[in-house]
């Protein structure tokens, strides 16, 4: 980890600590928008990182934002840092003028659901998005849709233009219903007649920062779970001094151990400019391991960790609805093993150590 | 043909006849109300399902404490019909956790250790679906080590003075009664001894309900605090110093029902709908539903073997906790097994009936393997029947 | 259990403990014949039970002749107990005369690699069964095929009149390839136009032998373990002592306990006539439980376990064969899955509660 | 990033082009040997492929020691060159056993602790692939607890007798010598303490190798008695008492390599091959494989990061636990999925080659998680890391 990043990660860890608390985040999940946090966050140019100074960004690279998600993850920063990443890097790909605020986008699964029609004066969205994460707090939301013509279709849209109907998903995160009746379109919108590179773009990186985010919850659920097995006692001692805990810490710390190396190439590849196998492979292997790991903090912390009065649940609910977002497990291997089947016995192992 | 561990065996099951009558009845039941709208199938029904109006046409019925005496408001049936009634209600996922305590444990304890007085007062209106209890076992610090409580009762003059806290009391701001394990002496040198159990009226002074909102957000545990809380001495359960032996009894009876195998079940059910709606007929689909049948086959007769035992005296605690241990192990995975078999988004706001109860089972899945004693506590007494500990 | 079912098994068991003893299976394994132990058995008319004594059985029931094979499948007898009496019963059904001496059957899985052929005198058969049990042993062969009418036959062979390939199972059980050239028929061959019927009977059947030979052996694997678990010392105590191995001895347990139940429902059903569905989830849950149960005592007896000193691995050894034999777990899953989803939502309670 | 608890994180690695240049030559080579029909791909090869012949072959191309100084034979390259080297051969299943414990461990051990004498005496003989070790940690008493060890060194004139029996050493009926631990005094305080580590020449009179055969009827392992073996002080290891502290190094060595999850890795290829050339490319089958495919992959990259910590010179006790645990699982894990997605009869005496590679890795499977530390050991060192134990 290069100095920049260091100083990314740690500030964005300092700021976290101090501005997440357990009240931060449950009043989120109540509907309180945590303004403080969003706007330091912001102020330190955190959501426009990997774009470049001179077009409007923070400067650093992808991978140095990701770095920073993934300590939003740790703490379950309930704000929506990742896709407003996800929309400025989108929006920069695409020569738009990047946004200050909060961003989001719609899904590329309502794609069909979409529909952008160009009139005189301007464009006009109908129709409807599910599960926008945290659209009833966004600035701006990028709707990704089909034009009249056919072709894939990319635009803004306020949301006090569109229906905003909250919904949660397990962790309580607004993942809301947004519906489009003659939305009017800000600015302009850009058409591609080919959907797949930059519908696959939204969603590989989008499977990227559940991968990122995951892997500090992840990190965070083993922290609390060792540091609580070491405070409570039952039958006279510390319930870490059990063998069965002990061995289940150890099989928690193996996931996260593996997690956060995966999730890291991903971040390398992506940074490197070529990371579909990579993320097609953490979010597969990352998503697996919530399966093992939240069960293990769970049982670890007993009853207490299963009440809303302890922080665990934040963690671990985040992490059960992460692992679906953007494909679950089955669904990346399954991609994985129709790569592989095509790709044929004797290119296995190259594929595997290259 | 037990050439197992004593204690480990299980006999196979015939349901007599009259079983089958009683099913088809209730089924029937189930039916009607479905049809007519009184309840939605719900994953967890036995602990999320609170509803007196459902309790009341079960004791109308005569479907709660059916194994009991008439004279206490009984069937006189036999335990195997009050298990084909459980797993109907179960299975359909239906509201029963008012009554779901004072039925399954509270009753029965009450019918072994109580008084007749405590008998003709409690139980009948236990089996009419009007008088709920609440378990009074865990402690703030007790955890798992339940010889380490120290709620206690003081004697005072011809009553007892309680002091102390119970905690995941489920239902303890809904239901009438507790019964309470506390300490009436200490004996450094045996934990179990000097406990005794107490039937507590919620509704006295000094008794404080305390919610715990789940992780779920859903408040259906308490702590429950005594504050020199008033009872007389014949809201005593059977013999003081006898409550550890009590207590166990009653773990026997709450371990192997089909509770710990069956909360999910609403869910699987909703699955096969869904699949077939979505003509989604793969072999993988196919393996991991015909899997988790193989599973829920077999931990049904276990479940049914030990209720078998049971009609016959015997208090199965080694195949309770076989049960409960691959029951609980089973319910989480049938939850993650159904979903990876779709993609969808669970959430308990969702308008989806199927990703609804999704969330629940997701939800709820950190409790399977904790309540009613946790998979370690399972296991420590499975291992020592078979002389290993 | 009732009186008669109960002194076979005890018969049984006696006769196992005293005559197979390690030397006794790993000479089985070399290829040197347990006559002792198959006369003894075939004398007390075990290899005949199920079958009424008027027509040439010995009496009692399905249900005994298989409480025995589970007995044999507790003391790893290397013998054709299970195909004996598969045998038997199959020609008793066909209205054949039933036979004296160890008896096999070719696999219906190579129904189409066998053909019948009739001539003026005699039928002729002409093909290769692959895994046959303990043919090279076997008395007489039941051979199933398909006749030139395209029908499906069955007759009987006997080993001298074909060509016998040794093979084994990962037990060392005898699992031949048999040639037939022209091979002779001794005796009338049936023939049925519909072959479902008697082929599924043979297949289910023969999914029935396995399961209850494994829950023999699941409860042989476990005693041993316990056992040994309590002799062991390591770090100055009984390896029995420690939690982690006390859980893994409750897991196998648990295993053990629920595939013995299930056999034993199984082996009611078939008793009552109408086991086909009993068969299958049995099959399916119990080849399931090998997977979990042989890995654990396995573990628990560490490295002497592996050794073939030891006798834990001809009864871990049998497991991994006969969990695969007549059909793994994920092949009667599919089957049961298929029967699910066709019945639909609203039977499944009753398919599981019936 | 390290976030992680100390000594639990592992970094990414970039091979730089000369270790892919090496690849490439690695691979040429063994498809030359492949195509030449000079061996057979073999599930735990390390273990089961012993073949002096192509140990001489790989020695040749300079591919053993090839960490180690040139003036003793190696090649001065780096841990990651060796990492390649390795895991190109185990994903082969190429027959590298004869020298695979010289190569892995004892090489490094006595360049580390060893005297020049030693080194120059072995280690080119080692690299040259002519010269094999055995491994002398266990005995048939001590299982896991190692330092509960018996056999002993005494101090006779200017050298040692040894005393004892070491078990489960591979291959000691074909290699020349062991580096056996050995107590040369006792402290009841410390069972650690009085340790100590001897390169014993296995043809020496009073050394007696008996067969351990498998329960797959192989031969791989040995019981090594010692009667009154001399040996004399030059064949010392390091120094006298250090015994212990040695062993744990050589141990470490010993655990994150990818043998821990790649003997089973032909199995996989044969599968991929087998379902595409039955049509079979069901979604179960596309699961079931890509999830075998993202564990690899990761495991392989934490191996990597393992040796990436080797190369800077720190022994990475923790990761290497980990690695071992993870792989170990994933071997076995392979292996039950391979299984139930054909329907075949595995068995050593097949005619079919995946069959016969099913046989071998279900047979070899419970030695995966028992030898280089069971499972329970190595959790417990984890455990420890985490400050739990």
């Amino acid at each position: 980890m290069n100095d920049i990043r260091e100083m990314i990660v740690d500030t964005t860890a300092r700021i976290m600590k101090d501005l997440v608390s357990k009240e931060t985040v449950n009043n989120a999940e109540k509907g309180i928008w945590p303004g403080e946090l969003w706007d330091i966050l912001e102020e330190m140019g955190l959501t426009m990182i990997g774009i470049p100074e001179e077009q409007g960004g923070a400067g650093g690279s992808y991978g140095d934002a990701l770095s920073a998600l993934k300590i939003a993850g740790k703490y379950s920063a309930p704000i929506p840092l990742a896709e407003t990443l996800i929309a400025n890097w989108l929006l920069h790909q695409l020569q738009f003028d990047i946004k200050e605020g909060s961003l989001t986008l719609t899904s590329v699964s309502d794609l069909e659901a979409i529909q952008f029609e160009q009139t005189a004066d301007s464009w006009y969205v109908t129709g409807s998005a599910q599960n926008v994460p945290w659209a009833r707090f966004a600035n701006e939301i990028i709707v990704i849709g089909t034009a009249t013509s056919g072709t894939t279709a990319i635009g803004v849209v306020y949301p006090q233009d569109c229906t905003v109907i909250p919904g949660q998903n397990l962790a309580g995160e607004a993942r809301d219903r947004l519906i489009f009746n003659r939305a009017q379109v800000k600015g302009s919108v850009r058409t591609f007649p080919n959907l797949n590179e930059i519908c696959q773009w939204i969603w590989f990186t989008g499977a990227l920062t559940r991968i990122v985010l995951m892997s500090g919850a992840l990190e965070r659920i083993l922290e609390l779970s060792v540091t609580y097995s070491k405070e409570r006692k039952q039958f006279g001692q510390h319930i870490g001094k059990f063998q069965a805990i002990q061995h289940q810490l150890a099989v928690l710390s193996g996931e996260v151990v593996a997690a956060n190396l995966a999730a890291n190439y991903a971040i390398e590849a992506f940074e490197d400019g070529d990371g579909l196998n990579q993320i097609m492979l953490a979010k597969a292997r990352v998503s697996e391991a919530v399966g093992t790991a939240v069960p293990i903090a769970h049982q670890v912390h007993g009853a207490i960790g299963f009440t809303h009065e302890h922080p665990l649940h934040h963690s671990t609910r985040r992490l059960w609805s992460w692992r679906d977002e953007f494909g679950h497990e089955n669904e990346w291997s399954d991609r994985l093993g129709e790569y592989v089947m095509q790709a044929g016995p004797n290119h296995l192992w190259s594929f595997i150590s290259s | 043909m037990s050439l197992l561990f004593k204690g480990f065996s299980l006999p196979t099951v015939k349901l007599p006849e009259c079983t089958k009558k009683l099913r088809d009845e209730v089924r029937n039941f189930i039916d009607e109300e479905l049809q007519a709208g009184t309840f939605t199938p719900h994953c967890d029904s036995w602990l999320a399902g609170f509803s007196p109006e459902f309790s009341r046409k079960l004791g109308e019925k005569g479907w709660i404490g059916v194994t009991w005496p008439r004279k206490y408001g009984g069937q006189e049936r036999s335990a195997l019909d009050r298990f084909v009634i459980t797993e109907e209600l179960l299975a359909a996922g239906a509201p029963v956790a008012a009554h779901w305590i004072a039925d399954r444990q509270s009753g029965p304890l009450l019918l072994r250790y109580g008084t007749e007085e405590q008998r003709t007062f409690f139980l009948p209106k236990i089996a009419r679906g009007e008088c709920y209890f609440s378990i009074g076992l865990s402690e703030p610090n007790s955890g798992s080590d339940l010889a380490s409580i120290s709620t206690s009762a003081r004697r005072e003059g011809d009553g007892w003075v309680i002091n102390g806290s119970k905690i995941w009391t489920s239902g303890a701001h809904k239901t009438q009664y507790m019964i309470a394990l506390c300490r009436t002496s200490r004996d450094p040198d045996n934990r179990h001894a000097g406990m005794s159990q107490f039937i507590i009226d919620l509704s006295l002074p000094g008794v404080i309900v305390r919610p715990i909102i789940l992780m779920t957000g859903e408040h259906h545990f308490n702590e429950v605090i005594f504050e020199d809380v008033k009872v007389s001495d014949d809201m005593v359960v059977g013999e003081i110093g006898n409550g550890w032996k009590q207590s166990m009894t009653e773990l026997a009876y709450e371990r192997s029902g089909p509770e710990r195998f069956l909360s999910t079940f609403p869910l699987l059910v909703e699955l096969v709908r869904i699949l077939r709606k979505n003509g989604q007929n793969d072999k993988h689909s196919r393996i991991e539903i015909g899997r988790l049948v193989a599973h829920l086959w077999t931990l049904r007769r276990m479940s049914l073997g030990v209720a078998k035992l049971l009609e016959e005296g015997i208090t199965p605690n080694i195949p309770a906790s076989l049960v409960k241990d691959l029951g609980t192990q089973f319910e989480r995975e049938l939850t993650e097994k159904v979903r990876l078999l779709v993609s969808l988004s669970p959430s308990m706001t969702s308008i989806k009936h199927f990703e609804v109860l999704l969330a629940q089972a997701i939800l709820h899945s950190p409790g399977f393997t904790l309540r009613g004693g946790t998979t370690e506590i399972l296991r420590g007494i499975i291992a020592r029947g078979l002389g290993v500990r």
